[in-house]
């Protein structure tokens, strides 16, 4: 089964732990293993400016310096914040030769210890951006490839209704990022028709959940899970279907409170991509982690498998 | 007849000199954040489509043209730059291409230098700690916190 | 006057300049007839004492071969200079530098170090490099000194005329003679022995005026015979190479190499050979550009193979000069 | 600090007017070059660049129009390609083929003709000056 | 020896400035050969130019460089005056020191070190500089207008009235470009058909223009007042020489073709005219949709015309044309719905652009003048009009202001106003732009008496909701967001060139900017010239223009054209590529090279030759001649090894 190395990062590893597991067991489903890194730190989730320029960049370059160490040119990641973080900080690597230098500088502090351990070693080489970061999603669309996807299919999630949600970082900013148009995405709602299940097109796909102000500002992130929530709702859709940790946990589990402050609202299921296609590719349901869920989705997965049951 | 004292004037001229404009405040926000506040041409594009526009007192657009006139004061005493999700929704359309969300972290970075943190792990529920992914708390420390 | 006094001499080359001039053949002894050789180390026993004691301006034509790649040479080419009337570079070597003058895409140390320790061929345990002067219980032994740079021989000493190619071709080394026998030579400074076009007027091989996608070598290419060399993508250097050989190489399938030198209205032959080549490339993409032009393999030994120290650079740019 | 000395070969046609708008833009830059003007970058000779080089000019810097924008159709494209072989052979003869730059600048872009002698001079003093190639040139 | 002048000129305190040109002077007038040297305040002054004359008469001066601004400027200037004084002008050369080197240093001691070595690099190469005389060519007087929009229609009539032959190729069955598409002109609000409509007709009936619709520029060569061009005219599949314009065949064609002219509002058939009012008034087929040409079948067109005009079999026609100038009138496009992703990448059904929008206002248009929104054909009564939709945007999409979109939409919002009058129309605007001759009136118009609502800011983010459209816009001036449920989104899309401009532009050999809009010869002061000369430049394929602008540029564009036509015949740069016949060898790579097929092999004397009518002096050929025996005339490969030398300080 081909490797590829994989980039889990901290919400994986642990609240959401659901997410890492249906990845891990679509992606086997589909003939390859992600291949966790050894000895992997945060990435960092979010590069903000600081008076020295590199330093934010640091953590994540060595995640990405140790990949092309350990010989491979592909990392998948799933999680949008380490996919943003990683993808900049590669970016900016190889775009700018100032900030590539400064990186190598801190990067080659671990050096003497390394040369020392393994003397046979191969010489140190400045990290210049050599690994390609992608998102599951990603791989997904352009290694595996929708087509191919829809036709291991065994359990294909027809007259579902899905509402694609991109959130802020999994696009933005562009010129970073480069996996899809920001304005008018597409690479979700081609994973959900490779899925056999029906796209809900909703104006407020590509909006912000209000991230980090979750927690800073939980009322601020209720209104706007709100909006998105109800709009996809409101075009009729069964569930909506994001890969952000944080996106997850301010679209599900903030509904409780969204019910309280908007009387009439109903709950609507959210999943990780990953959770769909695992069970579109004949997974266990036991195996999704449906139990975290703060939204009952049962209504939803009884009908992938009564599908199943009437073809 | 009384003498009243007369409450101060809410809108005072906003002072303008070589130094405001030009040097200073301006000039670091520009150096942190690697943009140049000057390029805004003050179409507000970034105002329109910021999802949090509706929770800040003072519109992104606004907040450039302060800092192209080095108003610091106001523009760290407001709101806006704490409320800013860092979604990026101004920069990808930015027609100047300025990165609006940097230039809001460079103003979250002068307002945390000054000494207090907006929004600290201590100020964080135990809840919220043991259910928020990490990815929030460890951006909502690194935007919000020294 | 009595029978003209000529020498020959044979400084950096290969020797083949004097094989040319025996390839006068038959004309041989009518050359013995008509003048007097009185100073030829290759074909005759003679002392460079006999050619110091001679008076200035004895010999009436030295024809010189070879470039000047150490003191030897660049002393043989004062005397020689000293002695005789007219002298003769004679040959690519002495003309433009000729193959001895690539040395100078490398440096007098790497030369040395090739030499006498790194070829696999050399076993010198010491690693014993060559000196000026050595002690011997006998005495002090003297060797010339290699020079790092490689010169023609009027970068050392007035030339009067030069015979181009590698080596001449006979019929213009007899022309040549002919010309000194009697007195018909042109004015000082003149190339002779040669013509004053390029390669290609004397090519009989047709052109249509086509680019070129892509350069091969010559020995992976079964030319289209009769066809242009130069549009079937093989390197030939008879656009930019003076006339005068008959252009016997194209004539036979095989590209020219350049021996003849730069023609009369260009001074670097390599940078003018880049242009035309530059000129003639059937792409606007600058990566297929690129490519195409990665096809040529060392373009400074290729361009220059003939006359790199007559070039504008005349040697490899390196730090080692200031010695 | 080092001045590198540099000669710049634009084509009038855009190189050369980019340069006059920077000047009537008034766009300082450094005084390092001395322009030579041609109708045309494919007027250009490879000899031209190797001569600037034996003279001890320690960058060359030819200008042309945008590819497809030459005014004569293709010269610029003949220029590039004799740019390529010329960086190669500049290679073998231990040139930093930095020290040749080939710019395209069109007629509307005076700052980066401003910018592109900046930047070119700035390049030329980290490299430091240009060796001569012999001792007799050296003198 | 050759006696040089050498005169460096302040320009004021232009150059003096920052160049000391007293030492420039003084430091050239060392040089061999400089018999004499002088600064002078304004060198292109009367007494400027008088003192050349005199010096070059009093000192016997054989070449002469004048130190002051871009030889652009004034190079003819002084060569004038040379050859006043009976100095051949090819002996008089310009160094540049003002736009590249006063005017862009401010160290004075480097800056005049550096005009030292400008002049002195001049110097050597005039010292080599040979007298030369113009190569004189006859001119044919007879010009091509290609394009026809109003912009090519002023200038072809402009032309035509002046008593030469113009050939106007428009690649549209018919002519009137954009304009024919509008509905009311501002500010007047006149109609746009009723003014244009007459100049159509007097294009199709003048005596002096041959009208060529339907047809492109294939192929052009030659030079100023000498080019061939290749004209190919689609197969219309009507003989029009018959066709009697009755049709009769419009009316049969079952086939439904979206009308490109109505923004696909409505339909024609496969065999059309693009409008009533057409010029010329034929129709033509379109092959791609006509059900014969698709199954063999039908051919009821051909059934009904009784004169039998419809010709399956007729193919497209290639014709060949000597003109002696040519008027570069090609026109704009505008952006795309689908570029812009933000406001629904044309995915919409009720955002439309400014153009779609006439067509709803004309009275000939698809609603005969109604304003019905596209996805329901109901009268919209809340309608944004959105300004600066891709231009403006340098990030993502044009950097430059389209120019015309500020007063068009207020011409919309005005008209939609008469004609549905509980009707609310809203402008996102990011600046309102009026300048031309009655525009503010009409913008305060708008804004004062018609009720229209002006918000500034720039919209972020339209989409569907239901039945209505949403509008997320801000209102910089309040400070406050603004979200609008709209019935109908007008677009201000950017002005852009068309895509066949820039194949034109190859055709040619002309330039364009970096936006793709055609080039002038200098931004003021040659607004209507090409850079290469016999092209002229009309409308907005320069850039964004209104109609007065254009017809305003065809005006001056056809004058330019009649200006050369009076002339007996045309001198040209002898400034060329020889040969030196006893150095070439024949390679003929020359022959590949040269884009004019000004050099030709002689078989005779096996060598390559110049046709000098025809070189144009790039030099590319001299810079691919590896034997060195073509040269370009005064500059030698020894001259600009001289200058180089100079440059560097060298001798």
């Amino acid at each position: 089964m081909v490797k590829v190395a994989y980039y889990p990062g901290c919400a994986l590893k642990d609240r959401s732990s659901h997410l890492d597991a249906s990845a891990r067991d679509a992606a086997e489903r589909l003939g390859f293993q992600l291949d966790e890194l050894e000895s992997w730190t945060c990435c960092g989730a979010v590069p903000p400016v600081s008076r020295e320029r590199v330093m934010n960049l640091v953590a994540s370059s060595r995640i990405l310096k140790n990949t092309r160490d350990s010989g491979r040119d592909l990392l998948v990641t799933i999680c949008d914040f380490c996919y943003n973080t990683l993808k900049r900080t590669n970016h900016r690597i190889r775009k700018d030769e100032i900030t590539r230098r400064r990186i190598n500088t801190y990067l080659a502090q671990e050096k003497p210890e390394r040369d020392y351990i393994e003397e046979t070693a191969s010489p140190w080489t400045d990290y210049a951006g050599e690994v390609r970061v992608m998102h599951l999603m990603e791989y997904l669309r352009d290694v595996t490839g929708y087509d191919e996807m829809r036709k291991r299919l065994s359990r294909p999630l027809e007259g579902l209704k899905l509402a694609p949600y991109y959130g802020c970082v999994m696009l933005r900013p562009e010129n970073e990022i480069g996996l899809d148009d920001p304005e008018d995405p597409s690479i979700i709602e081609g994973f959900i028709e490779a899925l056999g299940a029906r796209v809900v097109n909703y104006p407020y796909r590509t909006e912000c959940c209000g991230s980090y102000l979750s927690v800073s500002d939980p009322d601020v992130s209720t209104r706007l899970s709100y909006k998105i929530l109800s709009s996809a709702a409101g075009k009729g859709a069964d569930a909506v279907i994001l890969s952000c940790p944080l996106c997850f946990h301010n679209l599900d589990s903030r509904q409780e409170a969204i019910s309280r402050v908007f009387p009439g609202f109903k709950p609507i299921p959210v999943f990780y991509f990953t959770q769909l296609l695992s069970l579109a590719m004949g997974g266990d349901r036991d195996r999704q982690g449906f139990s975290r869920h703060h939204v009952d989705v049962s209504g939803v997965v009884d009908s992938i498998f009564a599908e199943k049951e009437r073809q | 007849m009384s003498k009243t004292s007369l409450p101060p004037p809410e809108n005072l001229p906003m002072r303008l000199t070589r130094d405001t404009v030009s040097e200073g405040f301006k000039k670091r926000v520009a150096e942190l954040s690697g943009q140049n506040p000057d390029s805004c041409y003050q179409c507000g594009n970034c105002s329109s489509g910021c999802p949090l526009a509706c929770e800040m007192n003072i519109l992104p657009s606004r907040m450039m043209r302060l800092v192209q006139l080095g108003q610091e004061e106001t523009v760290l005493e407001s709101g806006t730059i704490w409320i800013c999700a860092s979604c990026f929704q101004c920069t990808v359309r930015c027609p100047r291409g300025i990165d609006i969300q940097s230039v809001m972290d460079a103003l979250r970075q002068i307002a945390l230098d000054l000494g207090t943190d907006h929004f600290g792990p201590d100020q964080v529920t135990p809840e919220q700690a043991a259910t928020v992914p990490q990815p929030g708390l460890v951006s909502l420390y690194r935007k919000l916190s020294t | 006057m009595g029978k003209p006094k000529v020498a020959f001499y044979w400084a950096a080359s290969c020797g083949g300049c004097e094989i040319a001039v025996l390839d006068i053949g038959d004309r041989l002894p009518v050359l013995a007839e008509a003048a007097d050789i009185i100073f030829w180390p290759c074909a005759m026993d003679v002392k460079y004492d006999d050619l110091r004691a001679m008076e200035d301006d004895f010999i009436d034509v030295c024809l010189f071969n070879g470039a000047i790649r150490n003191s030897e040479n660049e002393e043989m080419a004062g005397l020689l200079r000293k002695k005789s009337k007219i002298l003769v570079a004679y040959g690519s070597c002495a003309h433009e530098g000729c193959i001895p003058g690539l040395a100078n895409l490398v440096s007098e140390e790497d030369i040395l170090d090739r030499s006498y320790i790194s070829a696999p061929s050399v076993e010198n345990p010491g690693n014993v490099l060559p000196e000026v002067k050595t002690e011997t219980p006998e005495g002090e032994l003297e060797l010339p000194e290699l020079y790092d740079t490689v010169y023609t021989l009027d970068q050392v000493v007035d030339v009067d005329y030069y015979v181009p190619g590698c080596p001449p071709v006979a019929d213009r080394t007899w022309e040549v003679l002919e010309a000194i026998l009697d007195g018909t030579l042109p004015g000082k400074g003149n190339v002779v022995g040669a013509g004053s076009k390029i390669v290609c007027d004397e090519c009989s091989l047709e052109k249509k005026e086509t680019g070129i996608s892509g350069f091969v070598r010559p020995h992976l290419l079964e030319p289209e015979p009769d066809r242009c060399l130069l549009e079937q993508g093989v390197y030939c250097a008879g656009i930019g190479t003076r006339s005068g050989c008959g252009a016997l190489c194209p004539s036979v399938g095989m590209p020219c190499r350049g021996c003849y030198g730069a023609p009369p209205g260009v001074f670097d032959q390599g940078a003018k050979i880049v242009s035309a080549l530059g000129s003639i490339i059937d792409s606007t993409d600058p990566d297929e550009t690129d490519a195409i032009m990665s096809g040529i393999p060392c373009p400074a030994g290729l361009f220059y193979r003939f006359s790199l120290p007559h070039s504008i650079l005349r040697r490899k740019i390196t730090d080692g000069y200031e010695d | 600090m080092f001045e590198p000395r540099i000669i710049c070969f634009l084509c009038t046609w855009c190189a050369g007017a980019g340069a006059d708008l920077a000047g009537t833009s008034r766009l300082e830059y450094t005084p390092n070059g001395v322009n030579i003007r041609f109708m045309c970058s494919g007027r250009i000779d490879p000899e031209h660049v190797l001569w600037a080089f034996g003279k001890g000019a320690d960058g060359v810097l030819i200008g042309g129009c945008h590819p497809g924008d030459c005014h004569y159709m293709d010269g610029n494209y003949k220029t590039m390609a004799r740019v390529a072989l010329l960086s190669r052979l500049l290679d073998d003869f231990g040139i930093n083929r930095a020290r040749l730059r080939l710019e395209w600048i069109s007629a509307a872009e005076g700052a980066k003709f401003a910018s592109v002698m900046n930047d070119f001079t700035e390049k030329l003093r980290s490299l430091g000056p240009m060796k001569p190639a012999t001792r007799e040139m050296a003198r | 020896m050759k006696r040089i002048g050498v005169f460096v000129c302040h320009c004021g305190i232009n150059i003096a400035s920052t160049v000391d040109v007293q030492k420039v002077a003084e430091e050239v007038g060392k040089m061999p050969g400089v018999v004499f040297a002088t600064d002078y305040i304004y060198m292109c002054s009367d007494p400027g130019q008088a003192l050349v004359r005199e010096k070059i008469r009093e000192e016997n001066l054989d070449a002469v460089i004048v130190a002051a601004c871009s030889p652009n400027l004034h190079e003819s200037t002084f060569r004038t005056a040379a050859g006043e004084a009976g100095l051949n002008p090819w002996q008089l050369e310009i160094a540049n020191i003002r736009e590249q080197c006063s005017w862009v240093h401010s160290d004075r001691e480097k800056a005049t070190e550096k005009a030292i070595r400008i002049v002195k690099a001049m110097v050597e190469k005039t010292r080599l500089n040979e007298s030369l005389d113009p190569i004189s060519v006859p001119i044919t007087r007879k010009a091509l207008v290609i394009g026809g929009g109003i912009a090519g229609i002023q200038a072809a009539l402009d032309i035509a009235d002046a008593g030469y032959e113009v050939i106007l190729v428009e690649k549209e069955p018919s002519i009137g470009g954009h304009m024919a598409q509008l509905s009311e002109t501002f500010p007047t609000l006149d109609c746009s058909q009723c003014i244009l409509t007459p100049k159509m007709v007097a294009v199709g009936k003048h005596g002096n223009i041959e009208l060529m619709t339907y047809s492109t520029v294939e192929e052009i060569s030659g030079y100023v007042g000498n080019f061939t061009v290749k004209i190919r005219r689609k197969a219309a599949y009507v003989d029009w020489s018959i066709c009697t314009g009755c049709g009769q065949c419009t009316e049969v064609c079952p086939a439904k073709v979206p009308s490109s002219f109505d923004r696909n509002f409505s339909t024609h058939g496969a065999v059309y005219v693009p409008f009533p009012q057409a010029v010329p008034n034929k129709p033509v087929i379109d092959r791609e949709h006509c059900i014969h040409f698709k199954t063999g079948k039908c051919g009821l067109c051909e059934k009904t015309c009784e004169i039998g005009a419809i010709r399956f079999d007729q193919e497209d026609q290639v014709f060949r044309r000597e003109v002696g100038a040519v008027v570069v009138a090609a026109g704009y496009d505008t952006l795309p719905l689908s570029e812009l992703k933000e406001y629904g990448a044309g995915r919409v059904p009720d955002v439309i652009d400014g153009l779609a929008f006439e067509r709803l206002l004309s009275a000939s248009g698809p609603t005969n003048g109604e304003i019905r929104r596209p996805s329901d054909g109901k009268v919209p009564k809340e309608v944004v009009f959105v300004q600066c939709a891709g231009s403006r945007d340098p990030e993502r999409h044009k950097p430059y202001c389209s120019k015309i979109c500020c007063m068009y939409t207020t011409k919309h919002a005005l008209l939609y106003r008469h004609r549905v009058h509980d009707g609310q129309p809203y402008i996102f605007y990011i600046d309102i732009r009026t300048g031309g001759k009655g525009y503010e009136e009409f913008y305060h118009r708008a804004e004062e008496d018609e009720g229209i609502i002006y918000l500034r800011g720039k919209v972020a983010k339209i989409f569907r909701d239901g039945a209505e459209t949403v509008v997320w816009g801000t209102d910089t001036l309040t400070g406050k967001n603004v979200e609008i449920r709209a019935d109908l989104v007008v677009l201000a899309t950017a002005v852009i060139p068309r895509k066949s401009t820039a194949r034109l532009v190859r055709k040619l050999h002309i330039q364009a900017g970096p936006n793709g809009f055609l080039a002038e010869a200098h931004p003021k002061l040659r607004p209507v010239e090409s850079i290469n000369s016999g092209f002229y430049l009309a409308g907005a394929a320069q850039g964004p223009k209104d109609i007065p602008e254009s017809v305003a540029q065809a005006g001056g564009a056809a004058c330019k054209v009649i200006s050369l036509f009076s002339r007996n015949r045309l001198e040209q740069d002898p400034a060329v590529a020889w040969v030196d016949e006893d150095l070439c060898g024949g390679c003929r790579i020359c022959i590949s090279v040269c884009p004019y097929d000004a050099r030709k092999f002689d078989e005779e004397k096996g060598i390559a030759v110049v046709n000098e009518a025809l070189c144009e002096g790039c030099g590319s050929c001299v810079a691919a001649c590896a034997c060195g025996a073509t040269q370009q005339k005064n500059l030698t490969d020894v001259q600009i090894k001289n200058m180089i030398t100079a440059s560097l300080g060298g001798k």
